[in-house]
């Protein structure tokens, strides 16, 4: 299983979230990956959603855009994206994955500025639809690469809110979905509580430990669960070529 | 039709999610030097960035600047951390309302979004109402009547009707929000042809000031149904505008001496028969 | 001329109404039939817009209704009805052409009830468009018969608002069009002034107290020009035979 | 399928705007006797009316309800008269938006509209609010969201993707607002037929409860590509509607005793074969 790298054991561990007839609302990447990695093993009749506007999509390879060929290629619906963040706001979707920069104890993920907004230490490419996603999805998957310096104790800034104890009061008033509730990195499953990210479960080949190592947020409250993989996601898997890459022991 | 329609310092919808991306009337802006421009769109790929660079814009309003799946917009960065740009910063569906709501003619429209998280300058400006009903708390999105929208599509008639089918995003919504809308196409079709499959049409010709047939002219972006998408573009581009010294020479090469349409002028005609018949494109 | 029915005639007179190049929201019946003739005539770029969502439309007969086959055959595009009213209200259509069972001297018009909205004496079809029209269009042409029942002082139920003086003020207000500015009837051409309805032009065949007859509005302030059909109008109606039925003499 | 999904008091969105009336279910919904609906649409034609006739409607939300070009609906005007029918009166502008609103999930949309002219009950007892940024007076149109949308579309596959072209009105906006819906279709067709034309799909599967595949379920409406509007089918429900005991037996003809696609039994082949190549049928 260490054979596996990290974006396969990310996208394996984040398909495990999806349920099969799911509406998921996807974008470019691992979160593309883990939707396409479900529909083709557990869960036929996820419906792939990207913000371009396109319902039902099975992409034959990775795109690199939400508007890509590889996004329309043999998808059931295009439309636009009026109707895809519509259906979102309307609660009509079943669930999200996101992913950013960083991400703290409480889900709120960072992809506008390293630094200050005013003098960043790096600008980078802004909510797209990340902020709207965070806001409105009823169910959300945060998928992170297991890289210490993504993960922080406070975001530099909150492109996409999370859910902590204040945010989720708020939430409620203003009749937005829950924020986070999972974290799958290349090490670990978290769940959101009302102190922060929980491990709940280690990615095979990784410990409590390792799934912990250089992250800002704390121990676990006893043992913790393995995830298995099953055949026919790693089957399904073998199918992606891009998912496919080995990738060093951890 | 750009040197007629264009002035400096207008504010400019810019077509294309991913699909469609007007390159050839861009780069053409960029050729005539005219500058002090607002670009706005909700997801704005390299054509942003190649404008940006070459300075011709003033002003970006925006949900998202980089260069999809590759990584950052690097002349955006630049020009950001030099302070040379104005950002007008909002998110991918706020950028959508607010030019459905310039489409639709009304002020505002609400939404649930913008009222939690960090906000950009922008997004803490906007307006919170109630809902006369409910009482619910919501985000009054101000409407954005950009003056000139720039437009790729697959066809259109004499008369001027456009046929657009494919990736969308917020194309419609911003080009029916503008005053003014320009059309480069993949070709001009018969009145007869377009009409017999009227759903294709997206902007009726009573709202297209011009038309222009550029076959290639949303080259590197892609054309459903005439070709895919030139991703090795995308990643070269990444390369090249990390250094502004190289990205100038760049920007010479493709954009100043010819762009557009003719930027394909530097591609092989193996690379052309390879993106007709790619993904998306003619099979 | 007198062979042309009251139809024709209307047609006629309202097509006159359309410059070249203007796109206008019609309704079934005499507008559609009006903007028909005009596109057909001295107006070859006149797009057609029906609430439907269709524009560019050149019906080949006479639809029963705006979803008819005959409205989408030969289109230019079918869109829905948010795109058709959403353009309206942005201003982006440049006139409109309204019929209705009653109306009056300020161009109120009604299609509600006749008699008390609560206890009608006859409960019609409602609005549908035609409030929205009355209220957004940037230009509006009335058109009715010559049937004094439906001229009156003041219409049972203002389903389409007019264009009195207090109207006009809060049309400016809110952003609104000025209402209707002429009224074509089967013998008249009437334009909106400060006081309502003044006849400003007779239909071939008609007097000026003929244009007035059974009207609870004014004389005219002085001669009044009459209308003249010309050949290529005449000629596009021998084209559109539902509009070519003879009629009696007046 | 109506049997399933449909209960008494229900509010129901019937699609079709002249194109494609939902016909069969509609009258699927008669023969069951359900009855104490509401049902709502902007422009809605002779099926709201049979529907009132049956009795199975308490209340219509509605911009107008009549016999398009041949005049008024009779059995609608006569509940009316008697006081046996509730009425919320809108336009069909308003309508679009309430529909919208309910899709876009926002509580309400501000309009131009309905703040001059005579008003409604409903239209009067709608909100004015003040838009934030200029002032300008606008009204707050609800937001609709009904319990179940009957639509009728050209084809759907296996999954519940469904493809409806044509002239739409506010039927796919009636559909997405709506929390269930139901689709009769022409043609159940293979997924990959459905996915070579994206375009034309405009209900994803995850929103569809459920299709059945009903030829001629929108007769004597029409359904493009397929077969023509019987217009003069909608002549002579005029005639028959004028007088309630000749609706009556009519209904028992027409609707009680087969009805909805199985009401072109009463069609001859040649009338069938008429429909079928006649404008907006076949060819």
């Amino acid at each position: 299983m260490t054979a596996l790298g990290e974006t396969a054991r990310i996208a394996l561990a984040a398909a495990r979230e999806l349920a099969d007839g799911e509406s998921c609302f996807v974008g470019i990447g691992i979160p593309s990956d883990a939707a396409l990695l479900a529909r083709r093993s557990h869960a036929p009749r996820l419906g792939l959603i990207y913000e371009s506007g396109v319902f039902g999509a099975d992409p034959p390879g990775p795109p690199l855009s939400t508007g890509s060929p590889e996004v329309a290629a043999g998808a059931a619906m295009i439309a636009d994206g009026l109707t895809a963040f519509g259906e979102l706001q309307a609660g009509r979707i079943s669930c999200a994955l996101l992913s950013a920069a960083q991400v703290d104890r409480f889900g709120n993920l960072n992809s506008t500025v390293l630094g200050p907004y005013e003098a960043p230490k790096l600008r980078m490419v802004g909510s797209g639809g990340a902020h709207d996603i965070a806001c409105l999805a009823r169910r959300l998957i945060v998928v992170m690469p297991h890289d210490p310096r993504r993960f922080v104790e406070r975001v530099d800034f909150a492109t996409s809110p999370g859910a902590a104890p204040r945010d989720t009061a708020r939430r409620r008033a203003l009749g937005l979905g829950p924020g986070p509730s999972v974290l799958i990195t290349g090490r670990g499953r978290f769940e959101m509580t009302a102190d922060g990210w929980r491990l709940a479960a280690t990615l095979p080949g990784f410990s409590a430990a390792d799934a912990l190592e250089g992250l800002p947020w704390g121990t676990p409250p006893g043992p913790v669960p393995g995830v298995a993989f099953d055949a026919a996601a790693l089957s399904a898997l073998a199918a992606l070529p891009h998912l496919h890459e080995p990738s060093p022991a951890p | 039709m750009v040197r007629d329609h264009v002035r400096p310092g207008q504010t400019l919808f810019l077509g294309g999610f991913g699909h469609a991306v007007p390159f050839a009337l861009g780069q053409e802006i960029v050729r005539q030097g005219i500058g002090g421009l607002t670009l706005c769109r909700s997801g704005a790929d390299i054509l942003f960035d190649q404008m940006i660079a070459a300075g011709v814009v003033r002003r970006v309003i925006f949900g998202y600047v980089g260069n999809p799946g590759v990584g950052l917009g690097h002349a955006f960065r630049r020009a950001v951390a030099a302070g040379t740009l104005e950002l007008e910063e909002w998110t991918n569906f706020a950028m959508i309302l607010r030019l459905h709501a310039g489409r639709l003619g009304v002020p505002f429209l609400p939404a649930r979004i913008l009222g939690i998280g960090d906000q950009t300058p922008a997004t803490a400006a906007a307006a919170r109402i109630a809902c006369p009903y409910t009482g619910t708390e919501l985000t009054a999105i101000p409407a954005l009547v950009p003056d000139v929208a720039l437009i790729h599509a697959q066809q259109a008639d004499d008369e001027g009707n456009v046929q657009l089918w494919g990736v969308d995003g917020d194309t419609v919504e911003g080009a029916l929000a503008s005053e003014r809308i320009l059309v480069t196409v993949e070709r001009i079709v018969p009145a007869a042809t377009l009409r017999a499959a009227p759903e294709r049409t997206r902007l009726p010709a009573h709202r297209v000031t011009a038309v222009a047939e550029v076959p290639w002219g949303a080259h590197p972006s892609w054309v459903d149904g005439a070709y895919g998408r030139d991703d090795a573009h995308y990643r070269d581009y990444d390369a090249v505008s990390r250094d502004p010294a190289t990205l100038d020479r760049w920007l010479d090469d493709w954009v100043r001496s010819g762009g557009g349409a003719r930027c394909t002028d530097l591609l092989t005609d193996d690379d052309l028969a390879a993106l007709r018949t790619a993904l998306g494109g003619a099979s």
